[in-house]
């Protein structure tokens, strides 16, 4: 995130984070709303239908950008998550947990775009193609990762726990690719793999370009917005303790005999 | 009472409502693993697909079996239930029934979404899930002594657990035959009765056995 | 209660035991450490049969009262029957509905406020201290309506403040009728009801 | 130290034999459903067998994994270990090798009797064999760390499962590749060394994160 | 040790707790039930981290000095740490091994001798009574060479002879200049080494 450069020191304390993730988010949101008009539109009339697909291709303006997202959010994700456990920043920490469950959805999106868009084009919902597989792997990643912090109750136990894991899987992800490229490549052949790249048409291009640019700005905003529920709940909790623990433990005697 | 255990362990299974959704995942990971080792040529795929999805149902079941009764018994829960003034008989199939509802039935409802992946046709959809919904209580019903017997880890019990084992592998068989006959295009039903049979036969005397069993465990 | 004998594994515990209990009495069973008190208890709650001899409530054997005899008693072993997901209100409602006394939520608030455990209601029982627990599980004894209750080492991981509750929880018990039988290795002294005692040897 | 810790894991793994067996049985019945629920048809089954096998081995070694830590941590041994004055990074690692002795090993050993009910020639058996010997401690090695973060959670059986079945995947796709390579006639050698190097990875950096997991866990 | 606190969840159980223990002494933490007792003894085995404050071993903050800490330190717990399936003679040797001290299975048979579990060595700790297991967690005492010890709740379901043995037991300790922390709800008097007490509120 770009912002954060400035004065990390003072916005990593949630607390203070809070009030500027509110007045972000609008500079991510909006625009991100636009460019997701923008593209969509360019995407759907602009372009040019294509002479082998038809219109189903245009699935691809999603698709792309979806399975880009959910990708880069993964790294993201461990890495804010390492960044929380080493240096004991709960805000990081949040940022994390915040990113998982968008990096989940992006994947989702992508399996799911792309088997609707395999039913038409190949005639089924799904093949075990390498890309596909991993991507499906991915998303089990994901869910782990998301059902370990959910099975814990303890924040401070469930950001640590959420970071081993996520760096364990950090580590695996690329043997994980390249093991399921070798084995759909050395199996009997190729079976179907993807269409290859076709040569773009420009506004094809124009209009992915917009609209991975509008995924970052919704997951920017997006995240920040989780963030905030996060922070909320979780200095709520801490709110209570200033109100409630004014209780501080008391020493009736020491004495010594 | 029948409705208060089944309601303890639907608050329960709430709590640990990760808890079912994992076993969900989980079963649906263990099937994505089989087109992994194996190959992922479709036709190769669709042959295996009904014992596949059996194998993982009877897996994703025996792992959340395990829990039904040791957390109470840690606890000393299950001391108070067998205190309680209620029949054990109800008891035992208000448990089971539960762990079913919670573990099983999202299971056998995502099954045909798993099928879809292996090519299978839909009217194969369908008998693989009226196969999985006579299948799987048998496989709770059955779990539950072997769960009851492994409590108190005594000696003898140990050894019948492990002959509630080779208990499940006729529902496996008949639950994996019929798939596979609506395959190749023959009339599943006969398979679907016998299936039916067994589910009837364990709902009459399994929940003996589980009583049986948990008085033992518990002495 | 008749000529009791337990036999665990190759060791004869005790033998030839015999006493009968009536209505308002506490029955104390002290000993040292293994000599059979939580073994007694146990028989005495059907979960353990007896090697010898027979246990009678109201003049039948309790193996063959079965359900019925559970519907008059209320027990508390060593562990405290109490599930850690479970927040204290729901723990103390479960235990109660399994016993065919169905709690409103305000009463259970109520009752956990007695025994100290305000402010811990909500909270699931993994999260509060080995008393709090105890505690939450005697709360069970201010539920029920039963006329017998059996109680293993009542007294553990309690402080001062919990002690003088279970003894005045079992002073009211006594005084309408019940029985109570309980084991400790800390003497329990009570301002009402008939006292009895039995020391078993190690 | 290291061997008292596997000498203890030694001894109850050997009082809780049943378990073993158990999963040994359970390994067995998964790899035979497949021939009862596909048809006879022994080029169908020798091209599966390596795949099935695979997928089984780690399913077995994921049921027992359960137990790693859990048993310890609620009697309250597992504090008891974390206070000993001995580099934890041994004792996870004599814990899980223990583990493997007493879990995997069993299974490797039982592996080449039933690839002989696919019809696998005796060379494949043995490169069966092999990419198991190599890939089994990395499940175990793994499946620690899964174990160690799950640690007092309940449901922890299920939720272990979903988080480490997704990381065993490139074993369980070298493994299988070298053994079809074997079936055929090509040489395993690339896949085994592939496996063997996961081995050496996994070697290094599971323990440290089983370690920080325990931590984590225990608090 | 400094300025000691402690936040579980969302409560403050206490804060700014100031205390340093020296050779020969016994430190004795009492309080309510739930006043956290049990979580002050886990930070100070470094089982769990304080909110704030730090804890210093001979001048050296125990979070630094990880396992060397660890040789001169002795934790008993709520829960036993005896395995169920283990007998006493292998659960104490198992322990002791873990600890570095080489047990032969004589010396193993006369300390549980000494802690009064004769004839139940070849048990399995599941068949064992509530006291005769906590027996066997404290024969660890007897075995251990370390100088300070971390007991919680000592005397749970221990009878009075029992009792009398920790007391022996922690008065040689100190003696030999050991240090102890202990959490009771007992008084614990003993007729040598220091005395030092901690009341916490709740
Ligand atoms: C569920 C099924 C699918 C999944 C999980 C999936 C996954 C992915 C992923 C991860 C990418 C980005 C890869 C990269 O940039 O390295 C991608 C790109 C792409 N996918 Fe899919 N896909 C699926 C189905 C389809 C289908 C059915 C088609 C078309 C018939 C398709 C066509 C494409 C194209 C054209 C690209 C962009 C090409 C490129 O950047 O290399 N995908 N897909
Ligand atoms: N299968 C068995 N074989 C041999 N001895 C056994 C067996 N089962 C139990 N015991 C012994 O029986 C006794 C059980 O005693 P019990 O648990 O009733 O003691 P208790 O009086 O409650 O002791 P505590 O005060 O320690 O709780 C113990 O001495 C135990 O060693
Ligand atoms: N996550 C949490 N949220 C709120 N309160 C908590 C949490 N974890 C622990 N507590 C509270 O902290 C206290 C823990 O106390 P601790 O176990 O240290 O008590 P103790 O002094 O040992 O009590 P006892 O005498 O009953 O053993 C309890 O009051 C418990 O309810
Ligand atoms: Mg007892
Ligand atoms: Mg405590």
């Amino acid at each position: 995130m770009p912002n954060r450069k400035i004065n990390w020191y003072k916005y990593a304390a949630p607390a203070n984070f809070y009030p500027l993730a509110g007045k972000l988010i609008p500079w991510f949101g909006i625009p991100a709303a636009l460019l997701f008009v923008a593209g969509l539109y360019i995407g759907f009339f602009v372009a040019p239908t294509d002479f082998q697909q038809g219109d189903a291709y245009r699935i691809i303006f999603i698709h792309v950008p979806a399975a880009w997202m959910g990708m880069f959010l993964y790294i993201l994700m461990a890495l804010y998550a390492g960044v929380g456990w080493a240096f004991n920043a709960r805000l990081a920490s949040m940022m994390a947990t915040a990113l998982s469950i968008t990096g989940a959805m992006f994947t989702f999106l992508s399996l799911a775009t792309g088997s609707l868009w395999g039913k038409p084009t190949w005639g089924t919902w799904w093949v075990w193609d390498a890309r596909m597989t991993s991507t499906l792997i991915l998303l089990f990643l994901y869910i782990g990762f998301i059902s370990l912090q959910a099975a814990i109750d303890d924040p401070r136990r469930a950001d640590r726990a959420g970071a081993v894991l996520a760096l364990v899987g950090l580590i695996n992800v690329p043997i994980i690719y390249f093991s399921v490229q070798w084995w759909n490549t050395l199996h009997q052949g190729a079976t179907i793999r993807l269409l290859n790249k076709p040569t773009m048409a420009p506004p094809m291009l124009a209009a992915m370009l917009i609209m991975l640019a509008a995924c970052w700005l919704y997951s920017i905003a997006i995240v920040l917005m989780r963030l905030r529920c996060i922070i909320l709940e979780r200095e709520h909790e801490a709110g209570r303790t200033l109100t409630l623990g004014a209780k501080t433990a008391q020493f009736s005697r020491m004495e010594s005999i | 009472m029948f409705r208060w255990i089944i309601r303890r362990d639907l608050i329960l299974a709430w709590r640990r409502r990760a808890d079912v959704l994992s076993t969900l995942f989980f079963f649906v990971i263990v099937v994505s693993l089989f087109p992994l080792s194996i190959s992922p040529d479709p036709r190769l795929l669709k042959s295996i697909a009904p014992g596949v999805v059996w194998v993982a149902a009877l897996l994703a079941s025996m792992l959340s079996l395990g829990r039904l009764f040791s957390n109470d018994y840690v606890d000393g829960t299950l001391e108070q239930i067998l205190l309680t003034p209620q029949p054990l008989y109800l008891i035992v199939l208000g448990k089971v029934l539960a762990q079913w509802l919670v573990a099983e039935v999202p299971l056998v409802l995502m099954a045909p979404i798993l099928g879809v992946q292996f090519g299978l046709s839909q009217n194969t959809l369908v008998v693989l899930t009226i196969s999985l919904l006579l299948g799987t209580p048998v496989l709770s019903l059955i779990g539950s002594i072997g769960a009851a017997l492994t409590l108190g880890l005594r000696g003898s019990g140990v050894l019948v657990a492990l002959l509630v084992l080779p208990l499940y592998i006729p529902v496996l068989i008949f639950g994996a035959l019929a798939v596979d006959a609506s395959i190749a295009g023959s009339n599943p039903q006969a398979h679907l009765s016998l299936l039916g049979a067994v589910l009837a036969l364990s709902l009459v005397f399994a929940p003996w056995a589980t009583c049986a069993a948990l008085r033992i465990s518990v002495e | 209660m008749n000529s009791l004998g337990c036999v665990r594994g190759d060791r004869r515990l005790f033998s030839g035991l015999n006493f009968s209990v009536s209505a308002g009495t506490l029955l104390q069973v002290t000993g040292p450490n293994g000599c059979g008190k939580t073994s007694l208890l146990r028989m005495i709650c059907a979960l353990l049969e007896p090697a010898e001899g027979t246990i009678k409530w109201q003049g039948e054997n309790i193996r063959t009262l079965g359900e019925e005899y559970f519907t008059s008693l209320t027990f508390l072993g060593h562990r405290n029957g109490v599930k850690e997901e479970l927040s204290a209100i729901e723990n103390l409602r479960v235990a109660s509905g399994l016993n065919g006394i169905d709690l409103r939520p305000k009463a259970a608030v109520k009752i956990l406020r007695d025994m100290g455990l305000e402010g811990r209601e909500q909270l699931p029982a993994r999260l509060l201290s080995e008393g709090q627990r105890r505690r939450l599980a005697l709360a069970r004894l201010a539920v029920c309506n039963t006329t017998l209750w059996v109680l293993d080492e009542v007294l553990t991981s309690l402080d001062k403040a919990a002690v003088a509750l279970v003894k005045s929880l079992i002073e009211k018990h006594l005084d309408n009728g019940g029985l109570a039988i309980v084991a400790t290795h800390q003497e329990l002294e009570l301002n009402s009801g008939s006292f009895l005692r039995i020391e078993l040897a190690s």
